[in-house]
């Protein structure tokens, strides 16, 4: 079966001033399917990431080399960055609403990319917030600040903010690690729905959530890709000693 | 011998919650002591009719008011451009060789003495201009004194936003400036407004940038009178003017009042009086603008 | 500039003669409605700068132009001589010695005596108060009263204004200083020179020595509320009155001239 | 393809991006020019002294004889030699006076009660940043003076040339060393808490006692800090003019003991500047002493980079 | 085979203001093994690990019921804190150096417990290094800052450091879990060494370092002790559905 590339990266190197913090990076990530990033700390994931939809620009003194392609166009000069963060969203490790209301935590991304019909603005909160799965809960209060919220529920906040701005690629940097176990299922399940219409990278330090919810996993290792394969292919029989060491807590 | 260190820690507390002691009691002195002795001129006559320079029973009706109209003046010419700098400090400057010599002159420009400030005020606006001393160059001059003091206030406050509330602006396709003004600037206001309120106490209280700029004296004001234009109107800002501060060092060193101690008095009780209500108003502003950004109310 | 603003001027200058311009000031405002005229002190060569700066539209001064600006400065202001001003010793009210000879009063203030002993009084260190060196005050006094001597400077407590000087003398046991007759009261006790009260008679009559005009400087011709305000300073009305009762002499009255 | 690219990006970026970040860019390099304008015409009217007055810098500032006149004694000389050791000295009193009590200060904000700290000498410290100079000086002249002057009235050891008039080099430090206390203890107060969590941690795990790890640990770890605030309260003392105008006594001659008058830079720039006519070497010099007042508190800033830099070198 | 209890806790309660972070907590800890603590996220084992040399005096509003005996003596009012301090020593999840020298470090201890000679502290700090088989490294580099050595070196002075002062217990709070895996085996080395003369209590997120490197291992959740056992046992059979799902990395 051939497989659909919705975007791939190409001897991808990134330096923080002298330190590099990417070398070679070389991945191609399907459509509609879920590709996990695993690997110890500080090995490069999110800077991985970030590569994806250019967050790396905020932080100085980055060099980057090597190229990122979305459906074929040059991340870094064929497209705007701002088109690019709307078809490419993310979701942070620590959920990170905007002290404002639900509502307008939810309307902003639309707001600023033009919109400002009220109806079309209400329509777009309440669809996302169905398609993360945080209508029932917060229909009622959409006016109170989504600081109010607990964390899991913030953190879908966060996903559907991203929803409403309609991107086709979701990135997440380990998206569960600060919220409790009933969350993190809310959560995973719900990633599980979502990859029918997107297309979603994680990271994740949590082997077995890797396991469960992805269909690719890549494993980096001081800034280099080890091994990507099928996840089922790498936790069944990694070709690689350092994975296999990895994955059975050898260290990390 | 040596101490035992249970005994030493025991003993340095001790001392350490005598000293802070002391503080509080000096505050409490020195507010006590001004209001104190200024209590007999602390009525609304004294806060409201004119300074007498000969005779008895003068007020402080007008350097109260220039005190105020100097505090707005200067907050309308200082806090854009020290908020834009601010800005532009916590967002935009690359740490570049520019940007260093910013800083430098940010931290240069606060940390000059008041008094060159307020020569420079003299030399610029008042002597250059020749628009004689007025409330205007006083605030201009003021505004000098302020603007590095603001711009470290926004960019702190900028700064104090959290990041991931910044990169998930970005992240969802805001550019750098839409961020800016619709994320960040709403997020540091609490930061904002108490500082600023601080820094409006601090002119409030300025007399050294003044003395050569907004002059040591004024006219009589027709307080019926709003045009601004007009030079018998409070509202010129191109009249000579004292401010409260500036009428207390006066009183000391000219005052030719037989009651001019206890018009000094009554000035420092009413100024020490303020500082009070900014400190408090700044707390009472900031709490509850925090409490707002914290989710704790609806928005 | 000040004088674009024809219903308002400004004046500095002598902290001797500000009493005197205060109140005239109030009282022409009270009677003009619409004048607005503001006066501060700041000395004598603070007013003169001011005035040929065109900061101010008068400069008050104790002493001619001529002595503090340049000679072409000085060319381009109009003096109004508007009425003459004593200028007394005065000490603390403990201080015992109620009389000085000029070369006594030298000897304090170049700082070859320092003990009110020495002149007759009681066993107390004499503190001189000084002007600073612009002031009018001080270059009347130093001329007339101590012969052109130069003061020990080291040894004086300076004061700013003619104000902080009264308010300091009657804080400061065994204090001396100077001050101008508009500031006498109660605070401060007078010393007789050479046996003659400072009072404004002996000044009239040529009695007692140290003594200034006190002049109003314009730069040109006063125009407008200046001229009117100035023209109402030399009526009959102020000199009569206000003059007086502040202890200024009118010019009319002096029987000594300059 | 790249060039539709680029045509997109240049219409979002010039209507949400480009124009607010010009007027801030602006507003920021606006700082640069204000600086150099200010230096600028201090330094022009500054220098005046030294190339219109023709007055030699050395004599500026190591000659004690200021007198701008002239008089029997010679012709005019301006050096400020009294002014700039009575502004050092102030200065330097006030610092020891205040360093170590606005030191005890923070400490106790940071390590002994941070609750009262926050709740109760923070707004004490803020109020006491926020009284007006001239308050200060005006306390400083109705309470200190009168009570100095008692004091050395009845001190019987103090021969009878000393000054009793209570205003004095002391009564200015006293009073400076209170406005500045502020400034050193809020500066250390940062320095403490900026300390990591760490060293508290690790050092009360060996068993050390609190006062062990303030004094071994944290306050040495604080160090650069503090010493950034003492030069910024330094910096403030130097600058400071009402206050200390209206309680030091502002004679021109070396103060012989802290109970003498004194005079420092701001003082004589106060007095004298309103009397001095403009273009004279009296005010010439004048001007002279606020450049140099400017270029002492740019110096100040250099220093503190200095210390900001060993403290980066270290970490 | 009797065991020989060094520290144990009875009942334990321990409150943040309002919220229980400690619930009824009994344990025994016996003498030169390692105790390994594991949990998810927020349960309590940093917590639980700090009632145990009381460093939890230093946050405000805690609030302690239950008992904590040292040898026999209750830790909460038989034994002076200084004393409790010295003889149970603790090292971080970061390591942390005071910033003075690498000989500095190590002699602050015994310094701040009285010990003034020069030759005695050189005597000691040599020893505590080559204890922390950190010795050969840094032998030659004393009078250098502790801040230049790499995080790892950091790790093993902060152990040498605690050794210092001769402790009887140590307390470690996941002391690898901010190291390449190569300092990371070093430590873990070091700690089977140590525990010949040591009684170690170490909080691992780690579950297969908890599994090579301990004897005994608890298992928190929610402030609770959910099982307590060998980690043999606790890892091949662990009795507690709860346990098992951590273990196979169904939640944390
Ligand atoms: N802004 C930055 N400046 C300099 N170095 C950085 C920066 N961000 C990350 N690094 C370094 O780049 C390397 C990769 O960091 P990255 O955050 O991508 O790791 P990670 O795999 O996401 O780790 P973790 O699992 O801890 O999140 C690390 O060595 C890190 O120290
Ligand atoms: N100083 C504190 N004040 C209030 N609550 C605290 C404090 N320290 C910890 N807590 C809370 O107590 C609970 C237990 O925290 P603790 O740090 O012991 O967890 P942990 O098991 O060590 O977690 P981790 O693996 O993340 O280190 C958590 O819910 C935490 O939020
Ligand atoms: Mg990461
Ligand atoms: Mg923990
Ligand atoms: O009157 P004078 O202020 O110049 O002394």
């Amino acid at each position: 079966m051939e497989k659909k590339l919705k975007l791939y990266t190409k001897d991808l190197n990134l330096f923080y001033g002298s330190t590099q913090a990417l070398k070679n990076v070389t991945v191609d990530i399907e459509k509609n399917k879920v590709t996990a990033l695993i690997g110890p700390s500080g090995c490069g994931k999110s800077t991985f990431l970030k590569t994806l939809n250019r967050m790396n620009d905020l932080v100085n003194n980055v060099k980057i080399t090597g190229k990122v392609y979305l459906d074929g166009l040059n991340v870094y000069d064929q497209l705007d960055v701002v088109d690019l963060r709307k078809k490419v969203g993310m979701v942070f490790q620590k959920p990170n609403p905007f002290p404002m209301s639900i509502y307008e935590n939810i309307a902003y991304g639309p707001k600023i990319h033009g919109i400002k019909s009220k109806s079309r603005l209400d329509e777009i909160v309440e669809k996302s917030l169905i398609g993360s799965a945080l209508w029932d809960e917060v229909k009622d209060r959409l006016k109170q600040s989504a600081l109010g919220l607990s964390g899991g529920q913030q953190q879908r906040l966060c996903i559907a903010r991203v929803l409403a701005v309609e991107p086709e690629v979701v990135l997440m940097d380990e998206p569960t690690s600060a919220l409790d176990p009933l969350s993190t299922l809310k959560i995973e399940d719900l990633i599980d729905e979502l990859k029918e219409s997107y297309t979603i990278v994680i990271v994740t330090h949590n082997m077995q959530q890797a396991g469960r919810i992805s269909d690719n996993t890549a494993f980096f290792l001081h800034g280099q890709i080890v091994e990507y394969d099928e996840t089922e292919k790498i936790f069944s029989m990694p070709s690689d000693k350092r994975t296999e060491d990895y994955i059975t807590g050898r260290f990390g | 011998m040596r101490i035992k260190p249970q005994i030493a820690d025991k003993i340095a507390t001790t001392i350490f919650i005598i000293i802070a002691g002391i503080l509080v009691l000096l505050l409490v002195l020195f507010a006590g002591y001004l209001i104190y002795q200024g209590r007999s001129k602390l009525n609304l006559n004294f806060l409201t009719s004119e300074p007498k320079s000969i005779e008895a029973g003068g007020g402080i009706g007008p350097p109260l008011f220039n005190s105020i109209y100097m505090v707005v003046l200067s907050m309308m010419m200082s806090l854009p451009i020290g908020l834009s700098a601010g800005i532009y400090m916590a967002e935009y400057a690359r740490p570049t060789k520019m940007t260093r010599m910013i800083r430098f002159c940010i931290e240069a420009l606060a940390s000059l003495p008041s008094i060159v400030i307020g020569l420079f005020g003299f030399l610029v606006f008042v002597q250059m201009t020749g628009w004689s001393f007025n409330l205007l160059s006083g605030a201009l001059a003021v505004s000098v004194l302020n603007l590095p003091v603001i711009t470290r206030i926004s960019e702190d406050a900028i700064r104090n936003v959290p990041l991931s509330v910044k990169e998930a602006s970005l992240a969802l396709g805001a550019t750098h400036w839409q961020t800016i003004v619709k994320v960040l600037i709403p997020c540091a206001i609490p930061g904002l407004v108490t500082g600023l309120i601080i820094t409006s106490g601090r002119v409030f209280g300025e007399a050294a940038a003044l003395i050569f700029t907004s002059g040591v004296s004024g006219y009589p004001l027709d307080f019926t009178n709003f045009n601004p234009l007009d030079s018998s109107s409070p509202l010129n800002p191109f009249r000579p003017a004292e401010t409260l501060a500036v009428f207390i060092w006066k009183v000391n060193s000219e005052g030719t009042a037989p009651d001019a101690r206890m018009v000094a008095d009554g000035a420092a009780a009413v100024l020490i009086i303020c500082v009070f209500a900014f400190n408090i108003l700044s707390r009472i502003f900031g709490g509850l603008l925090n409490k707002r950004f914290a989710g704790k109310t609806n928005i | 500039g000040p004088s674009s603003k024809e219903d308002s001027i400004s004046i500095s200058g002598s902290s001797a003669l500000l009493p005197l311009a205060d109140n005239a000031a109030k009282d022409y405002m009270a009677k003009n409605a619409g004048s607005k005229i503001s006066v501060q002190a700041g000395g004598s060569g603070q007013g003169l700068t001011q005035v040929y700066q065109g900061a101010v539209n008068i400069g008050n001064s104790d002493v001619y132009a001529e002595e503090k600006l340049k000679p072409e400065e000085a060319k381009e202001l109009k003096d109004h001589v508007v009425c003459a001003v004593g200028i007394a010793a005065v000490v603390n009210t403990n201080v015992k010695v109620d009389n000085l000879t000029s070369q006594q009063l030298i000897d304090i203030f170049t700082g070859k005596i320092t003990n009110w002993k020495d002149v007759g009084g009681d066993d107390m260190k004499i503190t001189i108060i000084n002007r600073p060196s612009n002031s009018g005050t001080r270059a009347t006094f130093k001329k007339y009263a101590l012969k052109g001597a130069d003061e020990a400077e080291g040894m004086a407590l300076k004061e700013d204004q003619s104000g902080t000087v009264k308010q300091t003398v009657s804080q400061t046991e065994g204090s001396i200083s100077y001050l101008a007759f508009s500031y006498l009261d109660e605070k401060t006790k007078p010393l007789k020179i050479d046996g003659v009260v400072p009072t404004s008679e002996n000044v009239a009559n040529g009695t007692y020595p140290v003594w200034a005009y006190e002049h109003m400087y314009t730069k040109g011709e006063a125009t407008g509320l200046t001229k009117s305000f100035i023209d109402y300073i030399l009526s009959d009305e102020v000199q009569n009155n206000l003059v007086t009762k502040l202890k200024f002499i009118p010019i009319k009255d002096m029987k000594v001239k300059r | 393809m790249s060039t539709n690219s680029k045509i997109k990006k240049s219409v979002h970026y010039i209507k949400k991006e480009l124009f607010g970040r010009s007027i801030v860019t602006f507003f920021g390099i606006f700082l640069i020019i204000l600086t150099i304008s200010l230096v600028f015409f201090i330094a022009s009217k500054g220098m005046a002294t030294f190339i219109q007055d023709k007055q030699s810098p050395i004599q500026f500032l190591f000659s004690d004889r200021w007198d701008t006149v002239g008089d029997s004694r010679g012709g005019p000389a301006v050096g400020a030699l009294v002014f700039i050791f009575g502004s050092v000295s102030i200065s330097m009193l006030a610092l020891m006076i205040s360093t170590p009590f606005s030191i005890a200060i923070s400490i106790f904000m940071t390590e002994i009660s941070p609750k009262l700290g926050k709740k109760l000498l923070q707004p004490v410290i803020e109020i006491f940043v926020g009284i007006p100079s001239v308050v200060y000086g005006w306390v400083g002249l109705t309470v200190l003076v009168p009570f100095i002057s008692k004091f050395t009235l009845m001190m019987p050891f103090f021969d009878g040339s000393i000054n009793t008039t209570g205003k004095s080099l002391l009564t200015g430090a006293l009073v400076l060393s209170i406005m500045i206390f502020p400034t050193i203890a809020s500066v250390s107060v940062d320095a403490l808490k900026a300390l990591p969590r760490d060293y508290k941690e690790a050092s009360f795990a060996l068993g050390a006692t609190r006062w062990q790890t303030i004094r071994r640990v944290l306050v040495p770890a604080a160090l650069p800090g503090i010493l950034t605030g003492v030069v910024l309260g330094l910096a403030r003392a130097f600058g400071e003019a009402l206050a200390v105008q209206m309680v030091i006594g502002n004679n021109i001659l070396f103060p012989k003991s802290i109970f003498d008058r004194a005079n420092t830079m701001t003082s004589v720039i106060t007095m004298e500047m309103g009397n001095a006519v403009s273009g004279t070497l009296e005010s010439n010099a004048l001007w002279s002493l606020a450049f140099l007042l400017l270029i002492i508190s740019f110096l100040f800033i250099v220093v503190i980079h200095k210390i900001g830099a060993k403290r980066s070198f270290v970490k």
